[in-house]
């Protein structure tokens, strides 16, 4: 397995307020699917944004083995499918097609190579008949799905969920996850639904107050009850 | 996130953030009106508002030098001051050339430059000092008491409030837009001049419509708690004496810097 | 991400008393007016309305396009305003905003308050407004058009009023200060366009009934046609005149009492602040010229997307 | 045990929308806790903006045993409290103090027993520190919670709550559930935490498509596993 994202010793402040990331180091490997948890104002955000050179902190972020630097930012972007926690932040344009074509637009790409990924991604989140909808009018659930096309049709590497499942009713979760099963992408999904967790990732990565506290086998780290109990979690 | 940066507020139990809005609100309009007031050159009143500020800065617990770290927001636009640097009339002082003009700097000229430059900088740093050591909110009251039209300082504190929400929606959608705007080897990224401002205009669209929405749900939840067309307050500001006298003291001195300046 | 000032905005100390004084008389009169037709056009719900739509403007004003080199576009919002809530709620909401960045962020002066509502907030209302009313029946292409060069042209008002204001306190040279405030201006205002037309067209097609008979945007009368006519023909007039022939329009200004030192303008100054894009090349014509060109294009680009749009 | 809150046979649509509420009847007694659970666009918000007659439509609403009308809208507001889903649309004011100063005031109270409702609806939430912070920089459990304060000061004898624990990291989500398990009072709270639902309330009503299809003791509706997959919903 070829690791794809890496994560040196990362620290982060915003202007002048205390530590948001503390000296974080990860790794993800080919097809990993991990998920990325802990308690409000963790640092969870903060990590995805640098994965793809929206933050810049100290440190070393390495992606399908290159640094990112200021010039290799829009290659990494395009490797690195970043879904932010809320679909109404992902989604600025008036349809459902102008949003999942901007990437592809923005890339350069010839229109039939454009309308062809668009087509793709739409088919992935199964939303092919909504191509011409207004975002703005769809259900939480729906923009949730356009939200992941968004980022499919720039044919990333690697997602990065910021939490996918918040806000969704039982049945749209539940379609969700049998989405994210499907993928067949490396996946770094942050979440509060411990049970997400439990179902779909084989790995956990656990952080607290900036830092990394835990990282392996989500079954170990879900059975240690007073671990979860004091970074803020529950058992699932 | 948050955009708490925006707060300019800073947290202290000083005589200067203990005062009443009112009194804050005056005087800094009042020193301002002063500067403005004062004749080109009155160095020795000029100096002394500088004392006042860093005697105010004092006050306010915030360190001499607290303002002065903050003032050079305006100083881009004294470039648009520069010309009269060589167009007043005067005895010329040094000419030099610039391309393919002569350019002479003449004394009346300096003179007027560096008194617009001074009183600039001076009236920013006191409006630096009100917004630091009072809240946001209680300004708006001092605008209340102070006869501004209600609804006007109600659209105020509704833009204060939302201000955060809406910035931080803004901020979200850059960063979504940031996120996505990737390149590939060999092609040229980026789409056109009119592309772009077409995405930007969608997504001031996208942000008026959420917000257009968003005042109908706080119009229900003001409905919800009684509001039916007139809004209530408690202001919970009281003039005391020594906001009284302060606002005497600050008055009279300030006066003195133009009896000074014209002398 | 910090706050941004924008170059419209002036500091207290670049105007004198009396030109301050003179625009704070003038912008407390037309508020007052805005106040009451406000108070007695408007149902209750229009608090929160206001309120929250000046928080949008203000936070759309942070929403900028790459340009070029570096530079780039992002909107002032008084057109748009007017256009969406009406041109009293416009003018209030436009003041709001102008009092939060002045009194919060200083972007802007106390004193000179009134001189920056005069320049962002009336006339750029009166403007987009005005033309906006004028073809208000007409189909959504061409308002989006008309849209397009109100904005353009309230912009380039904003500017112009500001630099005269700079003139007549005797901070500026005038020739100086309307060519360099107008050539940039004129390229701020094509990205103030763009990003207008945009927008209206994300409403009318997803919320039409906001823009339609019936809403706050149909309230004016047509008298704003009137007043955002005649502004624009003042700026269209007033610019070549003030960038040509200085002293005629200085005479004037003396003639009139405003100005006590008489400043000739015996050299031209184009600071390189005032114009990035172009660097310190001093050249007026060439500037005029690029100006007139990106002028034309900016209009002919907007006219065409948006027929193209509707078509 | 008085009947506080009944509803008949209410329909209602949005402008030229299909149906939001297709005839709903229901009624609360004094002291209830009920859960209203429904898979998004069942028409539960729709149905709280009708308790306090922010939206009217056909059929009746009795509140305190009287029918619901233009002239005794006031005090019907004054009986049954609104929590939006959204704190930051019911936290409208910029201080803490203000926005649970607002009800009150609007009743027309005087102004010491305005000071001294704060007092109390703060405490109740265990809040009364943060009276003079500024509602932006609250983390959002501690929104949800002013929000609950800014009803507590009408003193209601109803809580209607609108998907009160959405978005709330686990411990934060703790908090609430005990604050709520805490309160002497009626309440009918809307939500998709099937958790909750098990957890704190006795009663649940389940709509879908715009009409009650099930209420009931909580225990038996969520031992239905069938009944609750035809409508969107999951056992906890
Ligand atoms: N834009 C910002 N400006 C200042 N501080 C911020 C900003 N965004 C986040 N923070 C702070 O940085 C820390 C980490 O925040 P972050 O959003 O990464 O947490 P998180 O783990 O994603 O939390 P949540 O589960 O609530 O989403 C917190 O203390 C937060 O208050
Ligand atoms: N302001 C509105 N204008 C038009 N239609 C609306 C509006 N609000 C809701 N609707 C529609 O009315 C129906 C019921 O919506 P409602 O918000 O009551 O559902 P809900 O059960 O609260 O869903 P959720 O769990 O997503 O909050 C939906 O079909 C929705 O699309
Ligand atoms: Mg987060
Ligand atoms: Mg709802």
């Amino acid at each position: 397995m070829t690791n794809v994202l890496s994560v040196h010793d990362l620290h982060f402040s915003y202007h002048d307020h205390h530590p948001a990331l503390r000296g974080v180091s990860l790794t993800l490997c080919e097809g990993d699917k991990v998920a990325l948890v802990g308690p409000n104002g963790a640092g969870k955000s903060t990590l995805m944004l640098h994965l793809n050179g929206i933050l810049r902190g100290q440190g070393e972020v390495f992606v399908g083995g290159e640094r990112l630097t200021r010039d290799n930012l829009p290659a990494a972007r395009a490797m690195v499918g970043l879904v932010f926690q809320n679909p109404d932040d992902q989604l600025f344009s008036p349809t459902v097609f102008e949003d999942v074509a901007f990437g592809p637009l923005h890339m350069g790409l010839p229109k039939d190579e454009v309308l062809a990924r668009v087509e793709t991604a739409l088919n992935a989140v199964r939303m092919s008949n909504y191509r011409d909808r207004m975002s703005h009018h769809l259900s939480v659930g729906e923009k949730k799905r356009i939200a992941i096309a968004t980022v499919l049709s720039m044919n990333p590497q690697i997602l990065v969920l910021d939490e996918p499942s918040a806000g969704l009713d039982p049945r749209a979760r539940r379609t969700l996850i049998n989405l994210l099963r499907e993928l067949p992408i490396t996946m770094l999904v942050s979440t509060h639904d411990m049970r997400l967790v439990e179902e779909l990732f084989p790995r956990t990565i656990v952080m607290d107050e900036g830092l990394i506290v835990a990282d392996g086998m989500t079954k170990e780290i879900l059975a240690d009850e007073k671990f979860l109990n004091e970074h803020g979690l529950e058992k699932p | 996130m948050h955009s708490d940066a925006f707060d300019r507020y800073h947290e202290s139990n000083s005589f200067v953030h203990r005062l009443d809005p009112r009194v804050k609100v005056i005087v800094t309009i009042a020193y301002i009106l002063s500067n403005a007031l004062l004749p080109d050159g009155a160095w020795l009143a000029f100096g002394l508002s500088w004392l006042f500020l860093l005697f105010a800065n004092a006050l306010s617990n915030l360190g001499v030098g607290f303002t002065f770290k903050r003032s050079f927001i305006a100083l881009p636009f004294a470039l648009v001051a520069i010309t009269v640097l060589f167009s007043i009339p005067g005895n010329p002082i040094s000419t030099f050339r610039f391309l393919f003009w002569d350019l002479t700097i003449t004394d009346m000229g300096l003179l007027r430059f560096e008194s617009i430059l001074i009183r600039s900088w001076l009236s920013v740093q006191m409006a630096i000092l009100l917004v630091a050591t009072t809240r946001f909110p209680d300004i708006v009251h001092a605008l209340e008491h102070l006869r501004v039209p209600t609804i006007l300082t109600t659209i105020i504190a509704f833009l204060y409030r939302y201000l955060f929400v809406l910035v931080d929606e803004v901020f979200r959608l850059l960063r979504a837009r940031e996120a996505r705007s990737a390149a590939v080897a060999g092609v040229r990224a980026g789409g056109s001049v009119a592309w772009r401002g077409r995405v930007a205009g969608n997504m001031a669209g996208q942000l008026f419509l959420r917000s257009y929405e968003r005042s109908d749900r706080v119009y229900n939840a003001m409905l919800a708690r009684g509001y039916s067309g007139h809004l209530n307050t408690i202001n919970p500001h009281e003039m005391r004496r020594v906001d009284y006298l302060t606002t005497a003291l600050a008055l009279i001195v300030i006066l003195l810097f133009q009896l000074v300046g014209r002398l | 991400m910090h706050y941004s000032p924008a170059p419209l905005h002036i500091p207290d100390g670049f105007l004198n008393v009396t030109v301050s004084v003179i625009f704070w008389v003038i912008t407390v009169i037309m508020i007052g007016m805005a106040v009451a037709r406000t108070n007695k056009s408007l149902g209750e719900k229009q608090v929160p309305l206001m309120g929250i739509m000046a928080a949008f403007i203000f936070a759309a004003q942070m929403i900028n396009f790459p340009v070029a080199g570096g530079t780039s576009g992002h909107l002032l919002g008084g057109a748009l305003a007017a256009i969406v809530l009406g041109p009293w709620a416009g003018m209030l909401v436009m003041t709001a905003v102008i009092a939060v960045q002045g009194l919060l962020f200083q972007d802007g002066g106390l004193l000179v308050m009134g001189a920056n509502i005069f320049n962002m907030g009336l006339l750029t209302v009166a403007i987009g407004y005005g033309f906006y009313r004028s073809v208000m029946n007409k189909s959504t292409g061409t308002k989006l058009a008309v849209a397009g060069v109100a904005a353009w042209l309230s912009v380039m008002a904003g500017a112009l009023a500001t630099a005269l204001q700079l003139w007549l306190s005797g901070t500026s040279n005038l020739q100086t200060a309307v060519i360099a405030m107008l050539s940039v201006h004129a390229l701020i205002g094509i990205g103030e366009a763009l990003i207008t037309v945009a927008a209206l067209s994300f409403i009318f097609r997803t919320r039409p009934d906001l823009l339609g008979e019936g809403s706050a945007s149909a309230e004016g009368g047509r008298g704003w046609v009137m007043a955002g006519v005649v502004i624009s023909l003042i700026v269209v007039l007033l610019s070549p005149l003030a960038s040509a022939d200085p002293d005629g329009l200085e005479r004037v200004a003396i003639d009139m009492g405003f100005i006590d030192a008489g400043q000739s303008a015996p050299y031209q100054v184009i600071p390189d602040y005032t114009l990035p894009f172009l660097g310190t090349t001093p050249l007026s014509t060439i500037i005029a010229g690029v100006i007139g060109a990106l002028v034309v294009l900016g209009i002919a680009i907007l006219a065409g997307r948006s027929l193209q749009k509707t078509s």
